[in-house]
């Protein structure tokens, strides 16, 4: 694999790393606030079903909600304390709309559910999954995938997500730092249930404190640890994969497909506190950076309001905009009431500056800057001009839905276009036109088989009178036929007026 | 509501254009030194012509003008405008050319970035056509004058030069056209000794050769890349080679073709223009190449003195199928 | 041979017959609005226009020249030209059907294209013979679909692009091909090399 | 209804300007407006004796040789004018070329035939037919006159071919032009005027 | 199926029928006047070009065909209009030649020449020159086209240029292709005319 | 003259014969255009387009009896779409068929509900649940949202709940900036 060292993926960009802001000081311990807010949907799939109502009193670790399918996995009580209301309430997500949320007030007893240890190696895989489900694991990359899908593959070769290219985001590097052992512990379960005979750490060359805590525990020779170059976004999972095994596979093909597996760091720990202390997802390690007094790290509980945190850290004077996220792909969230979740990795403060810098809009110039750096190889100022323009199907053809929404374009830029905007806005008309169009296709159907329907009920009925005429005497047959023609007369005349 | 990335390198349009006319002034300046200041007051004219345009134009389509007047590409489009056109021109030959370049090939179809022709060729373009007795003689007279080819007063090139104040520059023929109506009439119509024994180094060339200075300038800070004038140049090497190789008599060499005429300026000005010119590498190669070919059988065979123009907007025609066909391999297919 | 080079350089490129001779416009405006179709269109107006020149060519001089009935040109060219488009439609409904439903709907449309009836009569104004008159058919065809497909290209793109509302749709159409037109100027004096 | 014909066929339904059909003449022979008022007549005529032939036996005609039939109609009519044309005043004929003949695939008269004539009454396709091709004359003036004042600086150029020679005072010579307007009596220029009429009738459309 | 058969072709010949009869109607009220305006077109070209020499003869009927020529640069046959006096005997022809070498393509001219060699004058047949540039070596645009009137090839052969070439021709700035184009034909038709001249009896 | 009428016969003859025999060999079959606008129209089958459905509308539109801009759940995007298919040109909404309204789905209100079955008749999708005498209940997400359950109820119980918008269902907005502005 060592011939893959210098190997570098197309485009990507450098800014300014801006991580030592927040690295100054270890990660700091969870605290309890006066009340937490779960949102119901933390993950990709189906909400999972509430199991408890207002009022109940519950443990830490305790299971709020049950997988409802396949796709989705539990939530759990962060601390104990009781249910306090089921409510709608602003969620991290762009839309800026309310979803259900559990409200969780503390009793600030802070007291453990009766823990289980999980004896993984003797447990049927099955079984091991449906832990992974209940516990509520999914990716703490960003995605917030299940893990217990993505752990059933059978594969070679694990890696391991400890690039974190975005700028400012430093909680995996952190987390490296500061819980190593957890951390290999967690591969090597990894490794375990996925039958992996190796791993990979991907890791950028600008931690190098994280690498060399690495290198020194690390004991096992079947984990690598691979230094790749500093640019984003080589933390995205196709380009992480490329760096590390020289394998290009499109948007839509899954690493698995090929051998590979891979894992954020995050979600590495959190297996390991699973299976060694019978821990189920309930906190995480998450970022408060930029225009903050003391940035910091932080081992936070899931549901805890973003304010917390901010409030420690400590906000500059003046107007600010908050940023779930990083720099380059994250979003704003509109107050600080929201709460942490198991996507949240970073809080950006941004200051409003007024800009003397040169913003305005303009119109593409088709400069092609944007087209070297897509890490995507694609074209975005094709892709722009026909999202701009709507014209969807075009932007298929330029293969929009392989666009990972990194921002390396909108970022060099000269005309200042938010073009990821536009792909966002492009991609979501695409979706909905396609579930419309299955809905329609479905209502289609349905109209098709009552028309179907009305038919063969209006000939069975034709073909019963038929059976009954025939057995009535001649003189009310021609009553009958009268009879119905009149009301045919009456039918025709009622169309025609139509 | 921000959107992301909430970071950006800090570079603008009018940063973009005010680089190309930092590459244009060397050659302006060599350009004054050899022929006077002619040119100055039809810059100066035309530019205000075409920022009044496109003020007007931004007006009546509701837009706010601002950032537009101050993008540059307005300035850059004249300014290769201009320096394509005679300098002893008229102002209302100015006029037309600046509204044909701004108002019909930039505005109509939406202004910067929209446009499909280069406007400053299509300017060019329509001035040529119109007034082809204008653009080709330096002395526009309808009598039907005495020997004036002695005088060598009619020059026409694309770059025609303003003759007032340097004598030295009247001897320095433009043998692109001297040599092109020679080889026309097979010779045998033209009085031998007017065949143009003209220095390599003469004023245009040098002009030229600033041209190439300043395309090297705006490699160096990535304005533009590589492909299109490297290609074009070695085109036009490679096919101008060839040609004299068939026929030294009736064919330029490379060097002449180089120095005279509006290559150097193309390949690093008029190709580059982002907005006409295809986005995919091996597209730009492609343009270049056809480019190149078209300028030289045009300069051959065709009946213009010279074909960077023509040549440029018959392939701007090209440049969305030549995308398409060129489109890379996305990532993973 | 050179000279049907020339005469075929000459109707493609230097007096190309939408944009110099100005013939078949209306097709060229109305099927330019997608690549795709505009692709298709230009294959059967090709394929039309070089059976239809060949034909009428025939009909000119083994039936109207020997009996003196150059009046009827107009009328025969016609007919024949029609009944060509409908056999063609025919054939390739029997034998192509793929090619049917790609070239199907505009087969009835190129009756009324003049590039069709232009290139025969400009066949008897210039005086080509059978194989000049082919000639000349496939290469009017072929720029017919030169400047056909470029056109859809570019009015495909223009899609996208901010255009003023009142030249949208068919006045920028106009405009740009006004500029083909003009850059297609480019090739002036390369027909008499 | 008639005065409904009239406002479609000058204006709303316009061949020239709406319909974009018949643009080979509108396009090609308007380098001055007797030209344009030549042949738009000419298509007149065609199209009024098509239009009113045809929609008295538009019953009777099968449908599969519908086309051929009135290609051939409109064939002959053409033919007529074309001889009639050539008879009456040649320099015209030379000046208007092939187009006379290729008014039979002038697509705005097959076009009114086969959407207007073959369905409707002969007095209705009359009047339609002599509205729309009155309204692609109106274009093919309108345009004449740009061109020819651009390129030329006269209007009624050549007017005596129309008229005969006792009128050939009429052509007005508007300024001499020392420099003439090349661009707008070639192709593109045609293109690029008839763009700007187009343009102009969708900024009145818009703006009601 | 066979109905329909029957109607189409039965109303197709009808209507065959009906054009056939108007259009050779037309035909034969048209032609005469058609062929009438046809000759005198061809003939006033044809008297310009012989300038104001009288002939007696029919110049139209009097024609010969000349083959394919390097001189005349012709492809195919070119027709040669002889005049002749009270006598018969020829005073002058007319010959068609062409002109490849326009700036727009082919240039078609007839040249009238006396007996003895002296051009009475040119017209152009058809050309493609730029209009408004090239153009004026139509008679309707400018006099250019006679400075051709009384040369002869017997003098100083440089004249046979444009002023531009040290020549006797003027020409207008910017268009000296075209009459470069004219003049060459001009003078090789005169050529031809000196070493065929048995031809013209 | 004669030889003229005799070519022209001629020539007529054999192309009518020949086109005759076509016309009847290859009559025009079911033409897939129908399909094609039916793909494109809502399938609300509301019938506000004046037609008993989106098929039997389709079927207007390609034998030309119909407008393309009737449809008001299809919206202007609906109409953009037909026009492009149509080759014809975007004509705004037309008013008299209604205007396009918020997607909403039928909700009926179970207290009220008398059970007569009305509404199940008047369904286009039979998406309305329930038995004679026995309270009804729409399948929401079989409903297209097409009212024309609401008249025949005699109670009035049936209502048009608008379907909000979820995070899962929420769309990026068009971006706006600041200095463009087409006209
Ligand atoms: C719709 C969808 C389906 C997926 N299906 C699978 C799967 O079947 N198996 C698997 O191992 N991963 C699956 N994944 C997970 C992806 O492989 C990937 O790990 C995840 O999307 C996180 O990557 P990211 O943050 O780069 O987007 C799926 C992801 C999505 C969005
Ligand atoms: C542009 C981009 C950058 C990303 N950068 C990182 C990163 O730096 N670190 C990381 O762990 N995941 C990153 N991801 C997410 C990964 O693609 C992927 O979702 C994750 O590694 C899968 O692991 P998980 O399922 O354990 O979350 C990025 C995704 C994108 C689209
Ligand atoms: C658009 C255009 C049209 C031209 N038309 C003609 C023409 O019709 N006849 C001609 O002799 N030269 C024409 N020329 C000029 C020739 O290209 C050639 O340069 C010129 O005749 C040389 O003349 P000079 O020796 O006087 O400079 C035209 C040039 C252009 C650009
Ligand atoms: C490198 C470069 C080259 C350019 N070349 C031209 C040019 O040849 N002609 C022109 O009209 N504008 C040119 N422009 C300016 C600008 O792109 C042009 O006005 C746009 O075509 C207008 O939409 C150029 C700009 C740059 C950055
Ligand atoms: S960087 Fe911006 S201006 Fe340049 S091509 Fe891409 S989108 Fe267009
Ligand atoms: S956001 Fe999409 S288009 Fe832009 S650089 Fe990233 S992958 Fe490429
Ligand atoms: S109006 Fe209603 S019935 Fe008609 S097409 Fe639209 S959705 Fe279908
Ligand atoms: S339930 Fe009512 S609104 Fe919904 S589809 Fe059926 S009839 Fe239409
Ligand atoms: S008039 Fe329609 S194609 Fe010529």
């Amino acid at each position: 694999m060592n011939i893959f060292n210098k190997l570098s993926f197309h485009g990507g960009i450098k800014p300014q790393g801006n991580k030592n802001i927040s690295t100054k000081n270890p990660i700091k311990k969870i605290f309890i606030p006066d009340m937490l807010i779960l949102p119901l949907r933390q993950s990709v799939g189906k909400a999972p079903k509430l199991i408890v109502s207002e009022g109940d009193y519950v443990l830490k670790g305790q299971q709020l909600a049950k997988p409802s399918s396949n796709l989705s996995v539990g939530i759990h009580a962060p601390t104990s304390g009781y249910i306090k209301r089921i409510a709608m309430h602003p969620v991290p997500h762009p839309s800026m709309l309310n979803e259900e949320c559990i409200f969780l007030e503390p009793d600030h007893k802070d007291q453990w559910i009766k823990k289980k240890v999980i004896d993984y190696k003797n447990l049927k895989l099955e079984e091991v999954l449906e832990q992974l489900r209940q516990n509520g694991l999914v990716g703490m990359g960003g995605a917030t995938f299940p893990t217990h899908i993505k752990a059933s593959s059978k594969i070679e070769t694990l890696i391991v997500n400890a690039a974190e290219c975005e700028p400012f985001i430093t909680c995996d590097d952190m987390a490296l730092r500061e819980k190593t052992e957890e951390f290999l512990t967690g591969v090597d379960i990894a490794m375990h249930i996925l039958g992996a005979k190796k791993a990979i750490i991907g890791i950028e060359d600008n931690k190098q404190e994280a690498i060399t805590e690495l290198q020194k525990k690390n004991q096992n020779s079947k984990i690598e640890i691979k230094i790749i170059p500093t640019v984003y976004p080589s933390g995205d999972e196709k380009r992480l994969l490329f760096l590390v095994s020289g394998l290009k596979i499109k948007k839509m093909d899954r690493p698995s497909n090929h051998g590979f597996q891979i894992f954020n760091v995050g979600t590495l720990i959190s297996i390991a506190r699973l299976f060694i202390h019978g821990e189920p997802v309930i906190s995480r390690v998450v970022t408060f950076t930029g225009n903050l007094k003391q940035p910091n790290n932080f081992e936070a509980l899931i549901g805890t309001p973003i304010k917390y945190f901010l409030n420690d850290c400590g906000i500059k004077e003046g107007d600010h905009q908050i940023i779930m996220g990083g720099p380059m792909m994250g979003f704003e969230l509109q107050n600080s009431e929201i709460t942490v979740t198991k996507s949240m990795n970073c809080v950006l403060i941004k200051r409003n500056e007024t800009q003397s810098k040169d913003t305005s809009i303009m119109p593409c110039i088709r400069c092609s800057r944007c087209v070297e750096v897509c890490p995507a190889e694609l074209q975005p100022q094709e892709l722009y001009w026909f999202s701009k323009s709507k014209q969807f199907e075009k932007t298929l053809d330029y293969k929009l839905f392989d666009c990972i929404e990194c921002g390396c374009c909108s970022y060099v830029c000269p005309s200042n276009i938010p073009l990821v905007s536009y792909y966002r806005y492009a991609k979501s008309e695409i979706r909905s036109e396609e579930i419309s169009g299955e809905r329609a296709d479905i209502a289609r159907d349905r109209n098709e088989f009552r028309l179907f329907r009305l038919d063969r009920e209006k000939t069975e009925r034709a073909e019963r009178n038929a059976q009954r005429r025939a057995q009535i005497p001649d003189a009310e047959k021609k009553k009958l036929i009268e009879e119905k023609k009149a009301a045919i007369d009456m039918a025709l005349k009622d169309k025609e007026e139509i | 509501m921000i959107s992301s990335p909430i970071i950006k390198e800090s570079d603008s349009v009018s940063f973009v254009m005010s680089h190309v006319f930092f590459a244009l002034i060397p050659s302006l300046l060599i350009y004054i030194y050899f022929f006077g200041y002619g040119i100055l007051g039809n810059l100066i004219f035309g530019v205000t012509l075409g920022v009044l345009f496109e003020y007007l134009c931004l007006k009546l389509r509701n837009i706010s003008a601002k950032p537009f007047l101050l993008d540059g590409s307005t300035i850059v489009t004249c300014w290769l405008l201009i320096i394509s056109i005679p300098s002893g021109s008229p102002w209302w030959i100015i006029l037309i050319g600046v509204f044909s370049a701004i108002v019909i090939a930039k505005h109509i179809y939406g202004g910067l970035g929209s446009n499909i022709f280069n406007p400053a060729m299509i300017g060019y373009a329509i001035l040529l056509i119109s007034f082809p007795a204008m653009m080709t003689n330096w002395e526009v007279s309808n009598s039907l004058g005495l020997n004036n080819f002695l005088n060598l007063k009619n020059l026409f090139n694309l770059f025609h030069v303003q003759l007032i104040s340097n004598i030295d520059a009247v001897s320095s023929a433009t043998p692109l056209d001297n040599i092109k109506t020679y080889l026309f009439l097979n010779a045998d119509n033209l009085n031998p000794n007017n065949f143009p024994n003209y220095e390599i180094f003469n004023p245009r060339s040098i002009i030229n050769i600033s041209y190439f200075a300043g395309g090297l300038y705006l490699l160096h800070k990535k304005i533009i890349s590589w492909h299109l004038p490297i290609t074009l140049i070695i085109t036009v090497i490679l096919f101008s080679s060839f040609m004299s190789l068939i026929d030294a008599n009736k064919f330029m060499g490379p060097i002449h073709h180089l120095l005279n005429g509006a290559v150097i300026l193309g390949a690093f000005f008029i190709l580059t223009d982002p907005v006409t010119s295809p986005t995919t590498k091996r597209g730009k190669i492609i343009f270049a190449i056809l480019i190149g070919i078209i300028t030289l059988t045009i300069r051959n065979f065709g009946g213009y003195p010279d074909g960077i123009a023509f040549a440029v907007i018959f392939m701007n025609i090209w440049v969305p199928l030549i995308e398409k066909f060129t489109q890379p391999k996305v990532f993973g297919y | 041979m050179k000279e049907y080079l020339v005469l075929l350089i000459g109707i493609v490129f230097v007096n190309n017959i939408v944009l110099t001779k100005i013939l078949g416009l209306c097709p060229f405006m109305g099927v330019s609005k997608k690549l795709e179709t505009s692709v298709s269109m230009s294959a059967a107006t090709a394929f039309v226009l070089t059976l239809g020149s060949i034909s009428s060519w025939l009909i000119y001089h083994y039936l109207l020249e020997p009996f003196h009935l150059e009046y009827l040109r107009t009328i025969m060219f016609i007919i024949v030209i029609a009944a060509i488009v409908q056999f063609t439609e025919l054939v390739m409904e029997k034998n192509f059907p793929f090619l049917y439903r790609v070239l199907g709907i505009f087969l009835p449309l190129i009756t009324t294209n003049c590039a069709v009836l232009g290139i025969p009569l400009l066949n008897v104004q210039m005086n080509h013979n059978l194989f000049g008159a082919a000639i000349f058919g496939l290469g009017g065809g072929l720029g017919f679909s030169l400047v056909l497909i470029l056109f859809a290209s570019l009015r495909e793109k223009l899609e996208g692009a901010d255009t003023p509302l009142a030249f949208q749709g068919t006045a920028i159409a106009l405009i740009t091909a006004g500029l083909m037109s003009l850059s297609f100027m480019a090739f002036i004096g390369l027909d008499n090399l | 209804m008639i005065k409904k014909q009239l406002f479609d066929g000058l204006w709303a339904q316009n061949p020239g300007l709406i319909q974009l059909l018949g643009l080979c003449p509108t396009l090609a022979v308007t380098t001055n407006i007797t030209n344009g008022v030549a042949l738009g007549l000419a298509t007149v005529f065609v199209m009024v004796l098509a239009n009113s032939s045809i929609a008295p036996i538009r019953k009777i005609v099968p449908d599969g040789v519908r086309v051929p039939i009135f290609v051939l109609i409109i064939a002959g009519l053409v033919t007529i004018v074309d001889y009639t044309i050539h008879a009456v005043s040649f320099p015209l004929y030379q000046a208007l070329g092939i187009f006379i003949p290729l008014i039979v695939t002038n697509c705005i008269v097959l076009a009114r035939v086969e959407s207007f004539a073959s369905k409707n009454s002969v007095k209705e396709s009359f009047f339609d037919a002599l509205f729309m091709g009155l309204g692609l004359t109106i274009v093919l003036i309108i345009i004449g006159l740009i061109r020819e004042i651009l390129s030329q600086g006269t209007i009624f150029q050549n007017i005596e071919f129309l008229l005969g020679d006792e009128f050939a005072f009429l052509t007005i010579h508007i300024f001499e032009p020392k420099h003439q307007f090349l661009l707008a009596s070639l192709p593109p220029g045609a293109f690029i005027a008839l763009a700007f009429l187009v343009a102009g009738s969708n900024l009145i459309n818009k703006r009601k | 199926m066979i109905k329909t058969i029957v109607k189409s072709s039965f109303l197709i010949t009808f209507i065959g029928i009906l054009f056939g009869i108007l259009l050779n109607l037309t035909f034969t009220f048209t032609t005469p006047q058609i062929e009438k305006n046809i000759k005198d077109a061809k003939m006033n070209l044809l008297n310009e070009s012989v300038g104001n020499l009288k002939y007696e003869n029919n110049l139209l009927n009097d024609k010969i065909i000349l083959g394919p020529n390097e001189l005349l640069g012709n492809n195919t046959n070119t027709d040669a209009y002889i005049a002749r006096d009270i006598n018969g005997t020829m005073v002058a022809v007319v010959i068609e030649a062409t002109a490849h070498d326009g700036y727009g393509g082919d240039i078609n001219l007839i040249t009238g020449i006396n007996k003895d060699g002296n051009i009475l004058g040119v017209r152009i047949i058809n050309h493609s020159e730029t209009p408004g540039l090239g153009d004026y070596i139509e008679k309707k645009k400018s006099n250019w086209i006679d400075n051709f009137i009384g040369l002869n090839l017997s003098g100083d052969s440089s004249i046979w240029k444009t002023k531009k070439d040290m020549g006797q021709f003027d020409f207008r700035a910017g268009a000296t292709i075209t009459p470069r184009a004219v003049i060459k034909a001009v003078k090789k038709t005169l050529e031809y005319f000196k070493e065929n001249q048995d031809k013209f009896k | 003259m004669i030889l003229t009428v005799m070519i022209i016969v001629g020539i007529c003859f054999v192309i009518g014969v020949f086109l005759g025999f076509a016309s009847i060999k290859f009559k025009t079959q079911s033409d897939p255009i129908v399909e094609k606008i039916d793909k494109i129209l809502p399938q609300t089958q509301c019938g506000q387009c004046g037609y008993p459905g989106c098929k039997p509308y389709a079927q207007a539109i390609a034998d030309g009896s119909a407008d393309i801009n009737q449809c008001p759940p299809g919206g202007d995007d609906g109409i953009h779409k037909l026009a492009d298919l149509m080759g014809v040109d975007y004509k705004p909404l037309n008013d008299e068929h209604g205007i396009t309204k918020e997607k909403a789905v039928a909700i009926i209100d179970e207290d009220t509900c008398i059970g007569c079955t009305l509404c199940i008749q008047a369904c286009p999708v039979d998406a309305i649940l329930g038995a004679a005498k026995q309270m009804h209940t729409v399948i929401e997400k079989e409903c297209t949202g097409c009212e024309l359950c609401l008249p025949p109820c005699p109670v009035d119980c049936i209502i048009m709940e608008p379907v909000g918008e979820t995070a899962e269902s929420w769309k990026w907005k068009y971006p706006v900036t600041s200095i463009k502005q087409v006209r």
